[in-house]
């Protein structure tokens, strides 16, 4: 792809709007349409967008397999451990009314930090996923 | 010792002995001590019962309760407390048998053949204590897979058939027919118990009667009622002394005891009598007792033909059962003791004469018994006793039977009787005739025969008085203490007699 | 019977047999996994219609409208097509590993490759 | 606070630990933090069984909303046993792992296999325990995406073919329950499973909900591998890695038949489903066709594996055939045998990961003298076999005593008579086993053949050891799975 300016050039353009929308995505969900899983589908789009056109040694560069596989394991252990830690704070697993010392805080503060795992699992596995194809012919 | 403790132990004794045999099988003489003196004390266990059944105790004592209603127990009657000391007091001989069997033989894997045998032995006395169907049951199957091993025990490929055929008859039977039927009078009475009188009267009716019955009786396969009777001269391959415990106390006894206590405690005799239901029974046991002995007329394999003739003895006993009457029920009942001493003697005979001469069929006997008259002559008290002639037990338990018939007004079954008293003479005796009056064909002067190959030199341990060959002393003691006791049941019959009446209290 | 009212569920029905058909029919792995994902998508298509209130918007809470369409099938269906994406990956990965241990991924050559010793 | 949130902790635990092996990679550290997880939900599932047992079902509402509109998890005495045979079996195949996965698959891919160990079974506890037929679905897929990767991790290529067989099947089963789940939700408006059976009535008879019960019905059955649906199981548990065999056939299918049994019994109701519509009279001759079929097709395989994967096919007509049985017996009767079959198809299939360790192979030929090699292996096997059978003292047999006493009470010989024939089929291919085991004579130079490592042989002795305890005591399964079937019966609610 070196050679196509055209492409490198508006990729580069995009990538950071992308990469905006996404997290616009994710941290409007509160209110609006939008959370984790949109927004790890957005993010990982843009990543391997920028892998496609910069290839794949550039794009390990960024985010490295073991990397990768960390942020999966954490998104998922966030999600989880939200709802222990409402549990030591005498809820239901996931109850976020206990969170914080008022249910409203609590509910913001407790969707919050869920979709953050959601997000931060999806974009790691989208991603994963297409290296995993995208890699095999190198072994 | 108390009853309920005894009847506890009496189970446990046999089991030990297998784990001990299995544990000690590198030392050959404290492995056998083993074998024989759990023998020894388990008849003694059993024996100290004896006095509290006759004066009407009924010691019982349960395991565990399976489900509600369904449990896992003993419980000694006299009937129980006949095929227990028949089946204890016949495993010191056929130990003490087999010891000299094996070694004479040099056969391989003795110590699973003790092991297993012990096993059976645990499973037999399982049978014979069963308090319900249920136990009965599983000590029914435990005793069919124990005796596996010891029927294929040669490994070849006929044994392995035989085996199939050993197996596959006694499961099919059971699983198909013994088990539907048990669960079926579970779901009618809501119990399964061993109940003086029966416990179908007043729950079941009409076809429902005929049907168990048929479910019961054939579902016993190791009765051997004709057309289940094929496992039986097929498991002739086993080791003798396995046919002897096979054929005399284990397995057959159990079978045709299971048919004679469902008659006695889930039907009730006066039950069945007033359904009607049993007069087919009668006449398939009549039918088995004169084609097994035609059958047993033709062949000459030793083994093979008393195989047949225990099939035809056998449905002695279900016939004495069918008659649904005092006489025939007891009479039924002391055939198994008198049938099982004089059946055994026979079967050591046979093994006796494999061990000393290699000799398994009938056309060879000729001259054999000038070499081991001892064994012949046991032989030949066999033979009387299985026969009914007295001063032999048999004589007592036919008597009843007949009695039985005649009670019944069943004189067709009742002539069969007659009839097949005469083909147990015209098969049985010509082997005394041939062995004691014919001249030896073609041996030379040491009783060397021509054809016999892979065991041809004289086994270790044969007795050599001038002409005299004789079996081990091991084979030899045994067959005389069974020969003797054939003598001694017909002076101790009414004692037996005396235990058993209460079966046939209406 | 209105039964050109619910035109929806006709597209679903002919969705869903048409990717079924092609599970069945094709022998090309890739192909059957397309077949599937079809299979699967008509599905999601029949939650999205149940889920529509006839003059309802979009479940967001707002003083100009009174009619909503329900949000529930929505958040199922993000859950199933999530669910679809994760078969779809392992099914693809499957497919790559097979290609490259028999060499093809149309299952009669696989029958074939197999039935040599 | 544990005591109460123990519904939510049952899946999360091995959930959150499923990660946490990806986070280490590495097979020791997953490994440790496998068993600790799958520990802690076998305490937990037998905390919440004792529950259950004094107080009567428990229900959890997740996230603190209520019932209806909240994801509850629902524990009653069907739930609570099945979710102890679980994870009690988890238990025992994590015990058994290390030493036959050293062997068959690679180093570097054991803490992946830790993971979708972990994985597969957060996916059956959920399926057992929620109340949410929406979620049900939810659970199944994340244990059956699990298990396509378990099954695929076989050394065999062929592996990688049963396991994309598998994932078709499985995928188009799952969507037909999926579709019914929609369906319901059309005709109900809610996902809650109580919720659901109590507003089904006036629209039970519409032709919506026949075809709900209809995609469920056939969905469930491809899961459950009931026979003619089958085909995709012998092969995935001939290939599959021997552990994963055990642990799929002792519980997978097991867990379907217990969405079946929920969803026809709480769901639908047993008059609906059993009487207005022609399931009764289409399971049942499934069910012993199957029994017969897969029973007879076992007895001429080569591998032993295939084998025993024909005969969970017909394991599982059993089952059904206590389920079709629509009586408290014939339940009681189904439920115990999920229990008992489990453990000893799972003894078997331990017995035969033993073996493949050994001698590398699970064709019945290459069994040929392991009787005396492998004396305890062997044994067990026996054991497992006999159960199979029906054989007294062991559990098979009260199945069996169940299965025939429920077909006796309504009447139905034939069927009773089939249940005993198809018995005798047990022996015929279990004793093809043991006749080569122990009477064929090994190949020349294979002496070096030993005895499995201890660490195999014990959780495997533990279950043949619970195979016969099982067999003598009922009180815990039969009793627990009569009390189950009364309450699905709805005898005493």
């Amino acid at each position: 792809m070196k050679r196509h300016s055209v492409l490198r050039v508006v990729a580069k353009l995009f990538l950071p709007y992308i990469l905006l929308f996404a997290l616009y995505v994710q941290f409007h969900g509160d209110f609006g349409p939008g959370g984790g899983f949109q927004a790890g589908v957005i993010f990982a789009a843009a990543f391997i967008l920028y892998a496609l056109i910069f290839g794949l040694r550039t794009a390990h560069k960024v985010a490295s397999a073991d990397l990768l596989r960390i942020l999966m394991a954490a998104g998922l252990l966030l999600y989880a451990s939200v709802g222990i830690v409402t549990m030591l704070k005498g809820g239901a697993y996931l109850d976020y009314n206990f969170l914080r010392h008022d249910p409203v805080h609590g509910q913001h503060l407790g969707i919050l930090l869920v979709e953050l795992g959601v997000g931060v699992t999806v974009a790691a596995v989208m991603v994963t996923i297409f290296f995993g194809f995208a890699d095999r012919k190198n072994r | 010792m108390t009853s309920e403790f005894a009847l506890i132990a009496a189970p446990i004794i046999p089991l030990a002995a297998a784990l001990l045999v299995s544990l000690s099988g590198k030392i050959p003489n404290l492995r056998d001590s083993f074998s024989v003196l759990a023998g020894i004390i388990l008849f003694g266990t059993v024996v100290s019962i004896v006095p509290d059944i006759m004066a009407g105790g009924r010691p019982a004592f349960t395991v565990v309760e399976v489900m509600p209603g369904l449990a896992l127990g003993f419980l000694v009657e006299p009937l129980g407390m006949l095929f227990a000391l028949v089946a204890s007091g016949l495993w010191i001989v056929t130990t003490i048998y087999a010891i000299g069997y094996m070694r004479g033989h040099e056969e391989s894997n003795q110590t699973r053949f003790f092991a297993s045998f012990a096993v059976a032995i645990f499973a037999s006395i399982g049978v014979a204590f069963a308090s319900n169907l249920l136990t009965l049951f599983m000590f029914y199957e435990l005793l069919t897979l124990s005796t596996y091993p010891l029927v294929t025990h040669q490994r070849t490929d006929e044994a392995m058939r035989a085996g199939r055929v050993y197996l596959g008859i006694l499961f099919t039977t059971s699983i198909c027919f013994l088990l539907f039927a048990v669960i079926w009078t579970w779901v009618i009475t809501g119990t399964t118990d061993f109940t003086p009188g029966g416990i179908l009267a007043g729950k079941a009716e009409g076809a429902t009667v005929g049907v168990l019955l048929a479910l019961f009786a054939f579902g016993t396969g190791k009765a051997a009622l004709m057309p289940f009777h094929r496992w039986l001269p097929a498991a002739m391959v086993a080791p003798t002394p396995v046919s002897a415990l096979l054929h005399a106390v284990a397995v057959v006894k159990a079978g045709v005891f299971t048919i004679m206590k469902i008659v006695v405690y889930i039907f009730g005799i006066s039950f069945l009598a007033s359904t009607g239901s049993n007069q087919w029974l009668i006449w398939v046991a009549s039918a088995t007792i004169v084609l097994a002995s035609l059958v047993a007329l033709t062949k000459d394999n030793l083994k093979a033909r008393l195989a047949y003739s225990t099939v035809s003895q056998l449905s002695y006993i279900v016939l004495g059962a069918a008659l649904a009457n005092q006489a025939g029920v007891v009479g039924g009942s002391m055939h198994i003791a008198m049938h099982a001493f004089g059946k055994i003697t026979l079967f050591f005979c046979a093994g006796a004469i494999y061990v000393a001469h290699h000799k398994t069929k009938v056309s060879e006997m000729n001259g054999i018994g000038r070499q081991m008259p001892i064994t012949l002559f046991a032989f030949l008290i066999g033979s009387l006793s299985v026969i009914g002639l007295p001063p032999f037990g048999g004589s007592w338990s036919k008597w009843f039977i007949t009695m039985g018939a005649y009670e019944a007004e069943q004189m067709i079954p009742f002539a069969i009787l007659m009839v097949s008293s005469l083909l147990n003479v015209a098969y049985l005796l010509p082997i005394v005739f041939r062995g004691f009056f014919l001249a030896p064909k073609e041996t030379s002067d040491d009783g060397h025969v021509g054809h016999v190959s892979d065991h041809d030199g004289p086994s270790p341990g044969i007795w050599k008085i001038g002409a005299l060959r004789e079996a081990p002393l091991f084979c030899v003691l045994p067959i005389c203490m069974t020969a003797f006791g054939c003598l001694v049941l017909f002076f101790y019959a009414s004692e037996m007699h005396k235990m058993l009446l209460p079966l046939g209290a209406p | 019977m209105d039964y050109f009212g619910l035109y929806n569920y006709w597209i679903v029905i002919f969705l869903m047999m048409t990717g079924f058909y092609i599970v069945i029919s094709r022998d090309n792995l890739i192909k059957k996994l397309i077949g599937l994902n079809i299979f699967q998508t008509s599905v999601f298509l029949l939650f999205i219609t149940m889920g529509k209130v006839k003059g309802g918007t979009a479940p967001i809470i707002n003083h100009h409208f009174d009619t909503y369409s329900n949000p529930l099938p929505h958040v199922l269906i993000l859950t199933a097509i999530v669910v679809g994406v994760a078969t779809m990956a392992v099914g693809l990965s499957l497919v790559v590993r097979i290609n490259e241990a028999y060499h093809t991924i149309e299952e009669d050559d696989i029958h074939l490759v197999e039935e040599e010793p | 606070m544990i005591r109460e949130n123990l519904p939510a902790l049952q899946v999360v635990i091995p959930l959150m630990a499923a990660p946490i092996c990806i986070l280490f990679k590495n097979g020791r550290a997953a490994y440790g933090i496998a068993l600790a997880a799958t520990l802690f939900a076998f305490g937990a599932a037998i905390s919440l069984l004792t529950q259950v047992l004094g107080v009567g079902p428990i229900s959890y509402e997740l996230g603190g909303w209520a019932a209806p509109w909240g994801i509850e998890y629902r524990v009653d005495y069907l739930s609570g046993f099945v979710l102890v045979l679980v994870s009690g079996m988890g238990v025992v195949v994590q015990l058994f792992s290390p030493a036959s996965i050293k062997r068959e698959i690679d180093e570097e891919k054991h803490y992946l296999f830790h993971c979708a160990f972990l994985l597969c079974l957060t996916g059956l506890l959920g399926i057992v325990i929620t109340g949410d037929a929406f979620n049900v679905f939810v659970f199944l897929e994340i244990s059956a995406l699990s298990s396509y990767i378990l099954i695929s991790l076989g050394k065999h290529r062929r592996a990688l073919t049963s396991a994309y067989q598998y994932l078709i099947m499985g995928t188009i089963g799952s969507t037909f329950i999926l579709i019914g789940i929609g369906l319901l939700y059309m005709m109900t408006g809610t996902l809650n499973m109580a919720d659901i059976a109590a507003r089904i009535g006036p629209v039970a008879t519409t032709r919506t909900v026949l075809a709900a019960f209809a995609f469920f019905t056939v969905g469930v059955s491809i899961k459950m591998a009931l026979f003619p649906l089958h085909l995709w199981l012998p092969n995935a548990y001939a290939y599959a890695p021997s552990v994963v065999t055990a642990f799929l056939a002792a519980t997978a299918t097991k867990v379907a038949v217990y969405v079946l049994i929920r969803f026809t019994f709480t769901i639908f109701g047993e008059h609906f489903a059993f009487e207005e519509t022609p399931v009764a009279t289409l399971l049942m001759p499934l069910a012993l066709i199957g029994i017969v079929v897969a029973s007879s097709i076992a007895i001429f395989q080569k591998s032993v594996k295939r084998m025993l994967a024909y005969s969970s096919v017909a394991q599982i007509g059993y089952i059904v055939l206590g389920v079709s049985f629509v009586s408290v017996t014939g339940l009681t009767g189904g439920i115990v045998h999920l229990f008992n079959h489990a453990l000893m198809k799972g003894g078997l299939f331990l017995a035969v990961a033993c073996v493949v360790l050994r001698i590398g192979s699970d064709r019945i030929d290459d069994f040929a003298g392991l009787g005396r090699r492998m004396p305890v292996t062997m044994f067990a096997f026996v054991v497992a076999g006999l159960s199979m059978i029906g054989v007294p003292l062991t559990v098979g047999f009260i199945s069996k005593w169940f299965l025939i006493q429920a077909a006796i009470e309504k009447g139905w010989w034939p069927v009773a008579a089939l249940v005993l024939l198809s018995s005798l089929l047990a022996v015929a291919y279990i004793w093809r086993v043991v006749e080569i085991a122990y009477f064929r004579k090994p190949p020349e130079g294979e002496d070096r053949i030993t005895e499995a490592p201890v660490s195999m042989l014990l959780p495997m002795g533990a279950l043949i050891l619970a195979t016969i305890f099982f067999g003598l005591n009922t009180e815990a399964t039969a009793g627990v799975a009569r009390q189950a079937a009364e309450y699905l019966m709805g005898a005493v609610r």
